[in-house]
């Protein structure tokens, strides 16, 4: 396996054009091109919320070692129109090459000195081949598939999966790409960008943020997922409701956020495992029922994808806004868990944890998300099921019938065993309102005390539990001059900018707090207590993770890197801004 | 079999002496026992209002819920586990001004739940305001010069929304309720029993006895419930004459049925092992 | 008087090509045009989906605002001015999922606001979800062996919820379509105007040419916007034969004629002095 | 004048009874009657959410001086029915008495040593004048009056306001206060407990927190309010529905929480002063609309009055437990205002304040307060709006037309000046999209940046102004030995703990923000700075201010006075642990 691209080890492609004509889809076929040969790549997607006419980009970075982020920059701009290469034109590194239509109207002073010009007649190839013209995206893969003197085998298998059971669209694309490719051979000279496939490649697959969490329930044995479609969590729905037999899972579409939430109370309640996702203002509606299912300990997964806000703000973009909003939403006061996955194997593997939680704590746990993550490709290893253990905590199926049943069992952990609706001999009272121990309602203020003692009571468990979770991740050197703090999907440049830093001779590290509530207080005090100056990274205005850990340890960061413009912080920004720190 | 004091709770009833939800109380109990349904196979669910103390009142397995929110919960519970008996109880607020909404959703979808209105035409647990059904001029102490909204009918709502069976019940008759209600229960799919409930406090104006001057039943005019024009005609009669009993019924498959994963029996019985992940994987691959 | 080009604005046009929406904001335009109104007189209020950028493209006041929730805005800025024409625009999923509750009650309250639905028969903007109005079977990425709902009847519900006037456009017919929304901007209350709006992306089964095959007008068969009964005939009819044009249309009295401070003209321009708060201290003392 | 309670120089009474017997509106006269008399008053009331048969009761305090809250415990107790004197009973200070209906079962036994049984006829009279059993309540009300040798006259004044006209009602009710008073006279001796009207009182007015917000409201010409009943701000709704002739103002039950606020957002737009409020489950529903005011930068004032959660929880108790999620409610970030008045004069001149600071800032306001605050009498100097100067802002109601209107201009204070949909030769875009300065919906990253920058520039000039309106009020003593600290109606208690600190030697104060967000942070950093030992107050489990002031300042209190029952925090509560922090 070879991977040289023109900056390190590793090789960007950004494919650019208008919404609508296919972007997402090639960058997805030509990372999975690379991923079977052996490659890790990780591809992230820009668009507008439009479902035409707007500029789309899709960047894919490959490389023999992992791949978390984009980079500062790409090796080859496949430019399906001449937008693309007004926009990105900048960031082609020089040496790079630009694959664009002999039919554009694009001028060589349009490029860029340095830059490889790879006029192909996109149109040409496909006019003649009397395809779609979306077919032009293909014949531009082979271009740039030859371009870096990559095998055409693996994108021959991934054209043919990608299209199954259409056999002409099948052909159809074959043929394109090859003959894109068979086009770069005898027209352009190849890059020094070089990339090739490994001989024995491992077995990994390439997914997004949504398709992790949505493996991740069904490993966990959700049975019933309900959700209103929201950009970015709508993925999530569609990747659900396709695989809804294999799943075991009653998926629908409710007519509304609130709807959704109440029916994954009502599931939950009767006994099944039950999730919905959502962002903002679709969380935003579930609030109301996020605290029902609280008073009625009912166990609940609820994945919040972030995206800009205040309100509708960007769609289709990407921020860590709602970090406050999610740990004190609705009104009164309980527990609940907030855990943040920072990549696709911790999407995976912390939804099947957040289920065991829900359901051992009878709490509420919200999956906290946003949109870079949660639509973000990456190659990984086959999740592993097996490494979390179905724990479905203190739940009855069957009932002795001495006593009678009393939901709210004033215990000493806090927790009250809970039965299955339909157990013999035993009836069961759920209750918004405050209650007895048989879920009777009361205003006895003695009760009520008790009752609301016995809900945090579940805290202390729950806190010593999420400390064997390994809740603060760290990365890097160990005895680092600097530490980079940041939560969720920033993990990813965090991690290629300790590459950087190491190539940079800065010894960092890198300080991940996945479950944000329960704090990991011991673990977050440990770590922030040495000397070494420290960078704060968010995706939002106000460090809300910063005002977090100020809160519970009184640590203030005087260094931070925020950006609130709706896109994913670059490697190279926090490598800038980390240097700046060190001065 | 269950008995009546099976299904009587110790919780104090508070309602108000001569309040029409006791009927609908001893109704339901009657129904239940007269089914010959075991406690435990029934759920009762409860949105906020007076009507909402229900879970409190019935020795079923129930769950007292949010402010017009009733029928998403009941839904999911009769898919998590179809072998119980759903039961939504709402008040007419809940029900009709907040929830409904969901109303038009589950009647299209047909969920197999029973939805019983306790619309006593008045917002009775927060003291006296305008409701969805409370009639033009109404004064309450939101509407002090009388309500200026046309009121909403809820049968003509459920027609417009396919319920699949739409009844309407008076507290002042248990006997008649109690049949509609084992009717309701009978039927396969989503029903509607909106039921006339006099409150003795905050509504002076469709007391029983305004009632019991206007509502007659319509299997004793020979209306027959699967016609829908005539349902259409019967449903927007309300002045001297108030029509109780079965307005329209049809079988249409319950939406419980569309779902795979159902097929195996109820959810909430299945094993819960995980699913196989390897072809999903193999399909990412 | 306004112009075409007036009501133009700066901002590029995203939707498709051949997108049904393109024929409704002409005929907007066209409609404010030849009612001779300012475009300051007009409010558009927009909700979320395709349709949702139509206040970034036609020059009069706007707000564009939450998912399902065009109804109670437009409702207050109607009684806060009611000097101004409030067009209301919403999606399919907007107007009949999410935000149906506020169609019953903002129709019963007859509000004289004029409610334009793009009804696509389908989530657009979300790529390609089922709607309530999508028809059984109809599959998309979150019904993908088809939806297995009974689609919402808007119309029906309209009539069910004493809309005052109903109609169906379609984005086929320009010239059809301005007549309606004229005639609706021309009615003193409440104004319902579906439009049957072709998609281009994600309902490749309601097209241009399905429709052609099967709408007519109401107008041209002698159906009489004032007869109830034959309103609830026409509004079932989908399938061979569509209706377009105006299927209801009653004189009620506006809701904003109800409050007494609205006699003295539209508030927003009542100046902002303080009530005399003396005699209500009185009342307190 | 004169007044001497058993303990102090204040008297205090509870009537209790069943839901429905009248409870409230007995407490109310008593009060109404005593303050017409001259004295300050205090009344609280407690019941369950239930129209019939539960236990009600009112507490009234009167005093020569300010009343701030309800006391220890009562000098005269008025009991409906026997479950009254069963509950309350231990409240009854020794000397004092126990009015009761001859007619039931008490036996001595169940009455206290010490303390004084009033057996009356109430039923008796009752059926003798052939009225409504309700007006027993008249009766007893006569006996007490008697029974502290309160002059009738102020009784019958009130009893005529209070039925206007309802003649038979007037007479029947004013037969039935002198039928008691002479029974009590005739029957029993006078108890040592004086309260005598003055000659000459000042003229004063008895009101809840809800009353005074409307008024507040109605004093800054609010023109529009939309709400959907929920207890405990259901009674705003009933006030201004019954004065919106007077007030000018729209006034609609709405059909849901969201409605409301979507409404009140609406006739904001239009530019008309507008209001809403609700109580937590209501205002989760808000939430996504809060979002929409604060991205359209519309101004909007919104009540929350707080009760006991999670979710339905106790309507009709109190609660502090929805700080936290006020000051974050909503997904994104933005600026808002968050004022908790602590009494009834707040209530009514920082809902006036919150208009202006609304519109002028062009965000959204939330008054925060509370059950206990809003459902409470109390007596105070009549309110008088011209102490709050109507000030709209920005707002223009002619446009030049030289330039094109842009909503969204870009501007150094952040504040973009409106126009009223309407005025010639300009529209006005509001969008809950980002969008650029004339409102067009963008995703440009500078002007995201530029949007979300300019949003909160706003800030600064409103840290300033806030800073001008006496944001932390403190009370009692300069040199204190110990300071409280609590917000919103634990004012209240608070100053009543101060009477009772005072009087047992110790010097004290208390500090309460009234502003919450913008944090006042130099005033609280000023006066949390001493080494006095402090106390925490909050009617909630989690400290919630303790939170934030912890965040904001980083001090920790060692001290706090948590009460979660859904009751008021006592005088003599905060009494006892002000003694146990001093040691
Ligand atoms: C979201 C929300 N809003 C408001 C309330 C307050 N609330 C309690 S009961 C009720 C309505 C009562 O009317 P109805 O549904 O007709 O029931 P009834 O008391 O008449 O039986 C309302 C609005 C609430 N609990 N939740
Ligand atoms: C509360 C909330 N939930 C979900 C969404 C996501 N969303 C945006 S548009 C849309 C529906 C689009 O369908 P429709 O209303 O029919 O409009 P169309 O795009 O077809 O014009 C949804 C669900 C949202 N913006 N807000
Ligand atoms: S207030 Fe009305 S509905 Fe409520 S319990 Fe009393 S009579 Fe029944
Ligand atoms: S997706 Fe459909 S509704 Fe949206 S712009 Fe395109 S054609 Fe129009
Ligand atoms: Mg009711
Ligand atoms: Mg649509």
């Amino acid at each position: 396996m070879v991977c040289i691209g023109l900056r390190d080890d590793t090789v960007s492609f950004l494919i650019g054009g208008e919404a609508g004509q296919g972007i997402m889809r090639s960058g997805f076929l030509l990372g999975r091109a690379l991923m079977r040969g052996g490659l890790h790549i990780f591809g992230a997607n820009d668009y507008p919320s439009l479902i035409r006419g707007g500029h789309n980009f899709y960047i894919l970075r490959a490389s023999e070692t992992e791949v978390h982020s984009q980079g500062d920059g790409v090796d080859l701009l496949i430019a399906l129109d001449d937008e693309t290469v007004r926009l990105h034109i900048h960031e082609v590194y020089g040496g790079g090459a630009v694959i664009y239509d002999e039919e554009s109207r694009l001028k060589p002073e349009d490029l860029r000195g340095g830059v490889r010009a790879c006029p192909t007649p996109l149109t040409g190839v496909v006019e003649e081949m009397g395809g779609p013209r979306v077919v032009r995206n293909t014949v531009a893969l082979g271009v740039a598939l030859s371009l870096v003197g990559f095998d055409l085998e693996p994108m021959r298998g991934v054209i043919r999966d990608a299209f199954r059971g259409r056999e002409r669209i099948i052909e159809m694309n074959l043929r394109a790409v090859e003959r894109g490719y068979e086009y770069a051979e005898d027209n352009f000279e190849a890059l020094e960008v070089r990339v090739e496939p490994s001989r024995s490649p491992k077995a990994r697959i390439m997914v997004t943020g949504n398709e992790a969490v949505a493996l991740g329930a069904i490993g966990a044995g959700c049975r019933f997922y309900a959700a209103y479609p929201m950009t970015p969590a709508t993925p999530i729905l569609h990747y659900l409701a396709a695989h809804d037999e294999e799943a075991g899972m009653v998926v629908l579409q409710a007519e509304s956020e609130i709807a959704a939430i109440n029916m994954v109370v009502g599931a939950a309640y009767a006994g099944v495992r039950a999730m919905t996702a959502t962002s903002g203002g679709g969380f935003c509606l579930m609030t109301e029922a996020l605290g029902l299912a609280a008073m009625t300990e009912t166990p609940l997964v609820l994945v919040l994808n972030q995206r800009p806000g205040p309100s509708t703000g960007m769609a289709t973009y990407t921020s860590q806004g709602d970090l406050l909003f999610t740990l004190h939403a609705s009104q009164g006061e309980f527990p609940r868990v907030v855990v943040a996955p920072g990549d696709v194997d911790e999407c995976f593997y912390l939804t099947m944890e957040a289920f065991n939680l829900a359901e051992r704590y009878q709490v509420p746990v919200i999956i906290l998300a946003d949109k870079y993550l949660a639509e973000s490709h990456k190659s990984t290893s086959p999740f592993d099921p097996s490494r979390v253990a179905v724990d479905r905590g203190d739940l009855l199926t069957e009932w002795p019938g001495e006593e009678e049943y009393r939901r709210y069992r004033l215990t000493e952990s806090g927790i009250s065993p809970r039965i299955l609706p339909g157990v013999g001999g035993a009836t069961m009272l759920a209750n918004t309102n405050e209650h007895d121990e048989y879920g009777y309602a009361t205003t006895e203020p003695e009760m009520v005390k008790a009752m609301m003692d016995k809900r945090f009571r579940k805290l202390e468990a729950l806190r010593g539990e999420i400390e064997g979770l390994n809740p603060v991740r760290v990365y890097g050197e160990e005895e680092a001059e600097v530490s980079i703090v940041g939560w969720g999907s920033t993990k990813g440049p965090a991690l290629e900018a300790l590459k950087l830093l190491r190539r940079g001779g800065i010894e960092a590290r890198f300080i991940q707090p996945v479950y944000l509530e329960p704090f990991p207080r011991g673990a977050m005090e440990r770590l922030l207590s040495g000397d070494e100056p420290k960078l704060l990274v968010e995706m939002n205005k106000t460090a809300q993770l910063g005002s977090l850990i100020g809160l519970h340890i009184g640590y203030v960061f005087k260094h931070r890197l925020l950006r609130y413009d709706g896109r994913p912080v670059n490697p190279g920004e926090i490598y800038e801004a980390v240097k700046e720190v060190l001065g | 079999m269950t008995t009546m004091e099976e299904l009587s709770t110790p919780a104090k009833i508070t309602w108000c002496p001569g309040c029409g939800n006791f009927a609908i109380l001893t109704a339901v109990k009657r129904a239940i026992v007269e089914l010959g349904l075991r406690r435990e196979e029934v759920v009762a669910v409860t949105g906020i209002g007076c009507h909402g103390r229900m879970t409190n009142y019935i020795n079923v397995n129930g769950i007292h819920v949010l402010h017009g929110r009733v029928l998403p919960v009941a839904t999911a519970i009769k898919l998590a586990n179809h072998g119980l008996t759903v039961l939504g109880f709402a008040g007419d607020g809940d029900a009709y001004s907040i929830g409904i909404g969901h109303l038009s959703h589950t009647a299209r979808r047909n969920v197999d739940i029973k939805y019983i209105v306790h619309n006593n035409l008045v917002y009775a647990l927060t003291t006296g305001q305008t409701s969805p059904t409370s009639e033009l001029g109404f004064r309450t102490r939101s509407t002090p010069r009388g309500s200026y909204e046309q009121p909403i009918n809820p049968l003509l709502h459920a027609l417009a929304s396919r319920a699949s069976f739409i009844a309407r019940g008076f507290a002042g008759d248990v006997r008649h309720l109690t049949m509609l209600l084992k009717e309701a229960m009978r039927h396969r799919g989503f029903a509607l029993i909106d039921v006339l409930q006099p409150c003795m406090v905050w509504n002076r104006v469709n007391t029983y006895e305004w009632y019991r001057e206007r509502v007659y039943k319509l299997e004793e005019e020979g209306h027959d419930p699967g016609d829908l024009e005539g349902a259409y005609r019967k449903a927007v009669e309300w002045g001297d004459r108030i029509p109780i009993g079965i307005l329209y019924r049809v079988e249409r498959p319950p939406y419980r049925e569309h779902f795979p994963p159902l097929r195996e029996g109820p959810l909430a019985l299945q094993p819960l092992e995980k699913a196989d992940l390897t072809p999903l994987l193999e399909e990412l691959s």
